[in-house]
């Protein structure tokens, strides 16, 4: 049986698609049953209701902090607006876009990607989603107690010394979400290589796989570094040891480098999944073999070795010396080079593909634009001279948003629509999907292309008062982002109608290639009824070449 | 001075224009490859849409040259614009001979400056047109950064160590000074401004501040104040510590058997933290004067011991290179 | 003995013997080696623990993929913030103000005594 | 059930008979995974503790001189001694992990009670010698307000050392702790012969555990306590 053949939609499936009798949502009901689980699929689904809450907690707080800043005097006081948007960029980052794609769609997909019946260490993995709650309840508490003033970044001495705000508990939830996520990625790398059916060879898995390999690698080598930063510095705040204040002895610099030596290779744990993502829906919507399958697969494992090396590249100003930034800057240059190998393979798997315009494939549409804006922009950051003038402006803001909100969460939210029939057994409605995929690319670059130019013009961040210049432009922001916040709504509401009243959609509503689309919608709790065996490469699409 | 709507900031310094040519560069190749990339995805989205039956979709294997070129071809690119932009940062980096010096006391939230001539200002800086200016620049508490958009520079100020920034304004006028380090609760009104002038308006309005008292003679009342004098000479002789005439630029060495170079960094730290660096054949018994002299009065001492530099006779005994 | 236990037993004593080793180097002043000499020690008696108390030696590559992997990621992020600490002193420098490569930038006045050091 | 004579490593494709999860095809794939997962685990231990190596590098490079003072204050015989207890446990968790593959319970019972026995006088030995920095008179912990009785050179980063000095063994002597509650565990089992039947996985487990913390005192040690002691 060719690969086709195994995707071709039997004629009763064709006829009316129904949903199976038996699947993990409807194998067990009680609360214990999805509390104490130990299902990848029901784990991931956790996952995806615990960030979703995350992300509005953090849009909340960009809501109201994008309405502060349409007037250059605001309403706000400086201490309030400086906890919203380092509650913002922490929930954003550690407990929203971290573990966006690898704990909820990696942990559902991989093991059935790969043809497993679970993650490696199923318990282990309920333990990440715990200590990620616990670390969660950490930064919820730290919000209804008063807040966090630091910033995401976290710099000493302001943080060890000076912010009399709740610095240590939020350290410690940061520390603890922090081995959640080192759970997942260990969980994850152990998993691709031990656990993959037989058949399945490193060549024959999807990209998806690839990517999360990639930042799992990322999330193993790079976490423990910021957890023992902050361990410091919680240790310095506690005790008055001068680890990095300099009245007491230490060097501020220093804690810099350890913060970026994970966070920047953060980033990418952000974007790689969703490159993976995108390497999916793009490779069903055109019916194609992904172009450069190696080529893209090893990308992704250069850009997570690539990464450790160019953290110096957020310090250029900060009294590094100057030569170790050229070093970070010409590492730097070279991260280009993966990901511009991604760039070009998807644009060529178009090519003689058959394409259609589903909204996943809109959604990755959007992704590839607007990561290539944002990467691009990267690169003036990168380049040393440019950075000393936009550093710390509203250029990187708009930058990082660019790749982390047009890039991954378009992808995320990409990879939702697409999977979600086998996730829910259900199609959502394709025609508001298309409506909010264009609203969210409409709001996103309203909200954000103004930002870069109100960077170069020298508008710092974290001011929430500014110039009266800067107006303007900064209330297209504010307009841009309401839109933007209605547009991530809608998909909040017709995906949660969808799941009653959506119609069944089949083992195969995409007639996608890919073990996931072999087992029913949604799955069983074993994944497979029986242990596939993969006598076929990854993305055979009819007329597809396979070198 | 960003009052009016712009979408481009002045350039009023001797590097602005060169970072914006960069800039402009970079955009022009961001266009290039966005238009690039989505202009291809459109165009063989729409070709090979599913509805679409007149085209060929004959597959053939991918050449091999393709995926090289597009390996290979970034990397010049970005090669050219890693020389370009290192070159240029080198540059803003690497200050002139003869730049005058200003000294800058960063501080929750507010920029402390004082000209060489003693004038001393808040938040506000005047500085002559066509002239080199260095700052010498720390922080009294956390990190904070000086930022003249105009000038397209930036450098943060630390805590601990002196950190220089120099710029030669090239247009009159008066110019946005952010803090672009987040640095607490009013970051972001820790705001002033640079004021170019011409050079004889500048030297006006230097004389005409009531604070006039060069950094150097403050430091030598700081000096008495202070009793320095009780352990060190200023006439080359020994005393309990080293005599300090003309030890600036000179190399000493440590007890530990390092040599160092006496500079702005190393005098600061000997007020501070005598005992981290102990001159050799002496004994650690000089105090701490941290929390005693303020940043602002230990540059006053070192600008003191400069300009005793500046007039002693070359070849002080122990301490030559 | 087995073959097993006759090798953990002569690691443990070089192990032992190593450690001796250190503590002896560190009561002789060798200048800037010592901390290499302990290093180097360190390193050694490490390896021996990795590849034959931890069974390295007969393990698959992975293991040893891993294991040197962790290596190579530590001197990335030891040997990168080295670079910094190693290279500030160096001029054209915003920070420092040791001249090394440049001229005395410090005093507009040349100094005649430094003239002939040029 | 119970063939221990195939279960040497050298047969990863032995069909054992023994149990294993019902998400892994057999036991081999289990006790490669959890083998492999150990590894990864460590691997994140490694840069977990080198960050810290890497601020006390940096921080030792840039104060010579008060590391070099302040490591003198440490007490190298409470040190050394730990060091050979440390070490001679590693031996004997080495020799428990071969006997558990040997499937002989008796003596891996006593290995285990033996690295366990180690394993409490290291943590003795160093709560001796952190009672010894808390001596008034010759108190050294670098808490904000206390005494802190270091007459050397640069006593601000001598502070630093102490402070680094108590991070670093602090978290090493924590990991000690978990360790021993393993140990607790592995023993408690280990005498109802759980692991002598041939799955010895927890006792190897448990033993590149150990053997990572005994690696990580072979470098705190001469970084404490030896810098120059000449
Ligand atoms: C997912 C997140 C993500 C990703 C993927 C990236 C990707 C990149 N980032 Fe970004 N970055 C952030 C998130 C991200 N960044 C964040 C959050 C910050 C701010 C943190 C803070 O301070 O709060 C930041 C800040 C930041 C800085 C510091 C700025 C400063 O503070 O002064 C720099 C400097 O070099 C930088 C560079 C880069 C580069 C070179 C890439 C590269 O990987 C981009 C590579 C991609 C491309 C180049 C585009 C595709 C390629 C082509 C289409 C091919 C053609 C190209 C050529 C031939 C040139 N980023
Ligand atoms: C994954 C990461 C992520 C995501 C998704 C976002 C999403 C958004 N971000 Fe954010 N952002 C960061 C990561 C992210 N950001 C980081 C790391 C920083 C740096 C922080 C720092 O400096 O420390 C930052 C900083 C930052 C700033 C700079 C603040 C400053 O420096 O002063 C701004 C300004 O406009 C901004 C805007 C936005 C907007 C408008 C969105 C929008 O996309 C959000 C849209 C979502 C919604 C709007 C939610 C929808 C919900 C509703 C509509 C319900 C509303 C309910 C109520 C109001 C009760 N972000
Ligand atoms: C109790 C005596 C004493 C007093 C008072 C004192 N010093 Fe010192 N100082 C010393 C000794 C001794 C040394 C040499 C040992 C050392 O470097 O610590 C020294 C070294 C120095 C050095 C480094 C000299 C070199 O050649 O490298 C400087 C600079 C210095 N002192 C400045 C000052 C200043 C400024 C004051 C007053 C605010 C001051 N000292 C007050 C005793 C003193
Ligand atoms: Cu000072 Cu921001
Ligand atoms: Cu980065």
């Amino acid at each position: 049986m060719s690969a086709e053949d195994k995707n071709q939609p039997t004629a009763a499936q064709l006829a009316a698609p129904s949903l199976p009798k038996k699947h993990y949502l409807n194998s067990r009901y009680s609360p214990g049953s999805w509390l104490l689980t130990k299902d990848h699929k029901r784990i991931g689904l956790l996952y995806l209701m615990s960030i979703t809450f995350f992300f509005f907690i953090g849009g909340a707080a960009a809501v109201l902090f994008r309405l502060e800043l349409m007037t250059p005097q605001g309403e706000l006081q400086p201490d309030t607006y400086n906890k919203l948007f380092t509650l913002h960029g922490i929930t954003m980052v550690f407990f929203f876009l971290i573990p966006a794609i690898p704990a909820v769609l990696g942990n559902f997909l991989i093991p059935i990607m790969i043809g497993a019946r679970d993650l490696a260490f199923p318990r282990l993995n309920l333990l990440s989603w715990y200590l990620y709650m616990v670390g969660g309840a950490f930064t919820i508490y730290v919000m209804l107690a008063g807040g966090v003033d630091t910033g995401w970044t976290f710099y000493t001495p302001y943080s060890s010394t000076y912010s009399n705000t709740y610095v240590m508990a939020t350290a410690v939830g940061i520390f603890i979400t922090g081995f959640s996520s080192i759970l997942t990625g260990l969980n994850i790398l152990v998993t691709v290589h031990k656990m993959r059916a037989p058949g399945m060879t490193w060549f024959r898995l999807p990209l998806f796989v690839w990517s999360n390999y990639a930042t799992s690698l990322i999330m193993v080598l790079g976490t423990p570094v910021v957890a023992i930063a902050i361990l410091l510095v919680a240790i310095e705040r506690g005790f008055g040891i001068g680890i990095f204040d300099p009245r007491l002895g230490g060097d501020p610099i220093l804690f810099q480098h350890l913060f970026w030596f994970y966070s920047h290779p953060a980033v990418y744990i952000m974007v790689l999944p969703a490159m993976g993502v995108v390497s999916e829906l793009v490779a069903t919507f055109s019916r194609n073999r992904v172009f450069g399958y190696r080529f893209v697969a090893f990308a992704s494992v250069a850009i997570a070795v690539l990464s450790f090396l160019v953290w110096g590249h957020h310090m250029f100003v900060s009294g590094q010396s100057i030569y170790e930034g050229m070093v970070f800057s010409f590492l730097s240059f070279l991260i280009a080079i993966p990901s511009a190998i991604k760039v070009f393979n998807w644009t060529a798997t178009l090519y003689k593909g058959t394409v259609t315009f589903d909204t996943p494939l809109l959604y990755a549409a959007g992704f590839i634009g607007l990561f290539t804006v944002g990467g691009m922009t990267g690169l003036f950051l990168s380049a040393l001279a440019v950075d000393v003038h936009v550093h710390d402006t509203y250029f990187i803001v708009a930058h990082f948003h660019y790749i982390m909100v047009g890039g991954t969460v378009m992808a995320y939210l990409g990879g939702i629509h697409y999977w979600w029939p086998k996730m829910t057994g259900r199609m959502y409605p394709e025609l508001w999907a298309r409506i909010s995929a264009v609203l969210v690319f409409v709001g996103f670059n309203l909200t954000f292309f103004p930002q870069f130019i109100l960077g170069y013009l020298g508008m710092p961040r974290r001011y929430h008062v500014y110039p009266d210049g800067f107006q303007v432009l900064n209330v297209m922001s504010s307009a841009g982002a309401s839109i933007l916040g209605f547009a991530y709504l809608f998909p909040m509401c017709y995906l949660l109608w969808s799941l009653k009243y959506g119609k069944p959609a089949g083992d195969n509503p995409w007639n996608a290639i890919g073990l996931e689309w072999q087992t029913t919608s949604p799955p069983p709790t074993e994944n497979f009824t029986k242990t596939p065996i993969v006598d076929y490469e990854a993305y055979a699409y009819p007329g597809s070449i396979i070198h | 001075m960003n009052k009016e709507f712009q979408l481009f900031p002045e350039a009023a310094s001797s590097v602005a224009s060169s970072v914006d040519e960069l800039y402009f560069f970079l955009i022009g190749l961001t266009i290039f490859f966005s238009v690039l990339v989505a202009g291809l995805i459109l165009y063989f989205a729409i070709k090979y849409r599913r509805g679409n039956r007149h085209v060929d979709r004959l597959q053939h294997p991918a050449p091999i040259w393709l995926e090289l070129s597009w390996i290979l071809f970034p990397i010049p690119i970005l090669l050219f614009i890693f020389f370009w932009g290192a070159s240029l940062f080198f540059k803003i980096y690497r200050p002139p001979d003869n730049a005058t010096e200003i000294t800058v006391v960063a501080e929750q939230w507010m920029w402390k400056l004082q000209q060489p001539s003693g004038r001393r200002e808040v938040d506000t800086l005047h500085v002559p047109m066509n002239q080199p200016v260095r700052l010498k620049m720390i922080s009294q508490d956390v990190i904070h950064s000086f930022y003249v958009p105009a000038f397209r520079l930036k450098q943060d100020v630390i805590p601990g160590r002196y950190s220089t920034l120099w710029f030669e304004p090239t247009k009159e006028g008066e110019f946005q000074l952010f803090c672009a380090e987040y640095c607490g609760t009013e970051h972001s009104q820790m705001i002033g401004k640079v004021v170019v002038m011409e050079p004889n308006e500048y030297q006006n309005w230097l004389a005409g501040g009531t604070t006039n008292e060069p950094p150097e003679v403050t430091g030598a009342k700081l000096f008495e104040q202070y009793r320095c004098g009780s352990c060190h000479t200023l006439d080359g002789t020994r005393g309990r510590g080293p005599s300090l005439i003309g030890i600036f630029g000179k190399q000493v060495r440590l007890n530990n058997g390092r040599v160092v170079k006496v500079d702005d960094d190393y005098i600061r730290k000997s007020i501070y933290t005598p005992a981290a660096q102990v001159v050799e054949g002496y004994q650690p018994i000089m105090p701490t004067y941290e929390g005693q002299l303020s940043e602002e009065a230990v540059m006053q001492i070192i600008a003191y011991m400069k300009s005793m530099t500046q007039q002693a006779p070359a070849a002080q005994g122990e301490k030559t290179e | 003995m087995s073959a097993q236990v006759r090798t953990y037993t002569i690691i443990f004593a070089i192990l032992l013997a190593l450690m001796g080793a250190t503590i002896f180097a560190s009561f002789h002043h060798i200048g800037r080696f010592n901390l290499a000499l302990t290093m180097l020690i360190a390193t050694i008696k490490a390896v021996l623990v990795v590849l034959f108390f931890m069974h390295v030696w007969d393990s698959p590559r992975l293991t040893w993929l891993t294991a040197g992997g962790s290596v190579v990621w530590l001197l990335i992020l030891l040997g990168l913030t080295f670079t910094d600490y190693g290279t500030r002193d160096w001029k054209p420098n915003p920070l420092g103000t040791h001249p090394v490569l440049l001229p005395e930038l410090e005093s507009p006045t040349p100094q005649p005594g430094k003239e002939a050091g040029h | 059930m119970h063939t221990p004579e195939a279960l040497s490593t050298d047969d990863p494709h032995g069909h054992t008979g023994l149990e294993f999860a019902h998400h892994f095809d057999d036991w081999q794939q289990e006790y490669q995974s959890k083998s492999l997962g150990m590894w990864l685990f460590l691997v994140t231990e490694v840069m977990f503790f080198g960050g810290m190596f890497l601020v006390y590098m940096v921080y030792r490079y840039q104060f010579t001189p008060a590391f070099d003072a302040s490591s003198r204050l440490l007490n190298l015989w409470a040190g050394a001694i730990n060091t050979v207890v440390l070490l001679a446990s590693s031996f004997t968790v080495a020799l428990a992990v071969h006997a558990a593959h040997l499937g002989n319970r008796k003596m891996l019972v006593r290995l285990l009670a033996a690295t366990l026995l180690l394993g409490v006088v290291f943590l003795g030995i160093k709560a001796y010698e952190y009672s010894e920095k808390f001596q008034p008179g010759h108190q050294l912990v670098p808490v904000a307000g206390w005494a802190f009785d270091y007459h050397g050179p640069e006593p601000q980063q001598a502070k630093l050392f102490f402070g680094l000095y108590f991070a670093m063994t602090g978290v090493h002597a924590l990991h000690m702790i978990i360790g021993i509650g393993i140990f607790v565990y592995l023993l408690w089992f280990a005498r109802q012969g759980r692991y002598t039947g041939g799955n010895f996985v927890s006792v190897e487990l448990a033993g590149l555990y150990w053997h990572f913390v005994d690696i990580i005192w072979i470098f705190l040690f001469p970084l404490l306590y030896l810098v120059d002691r000449s």
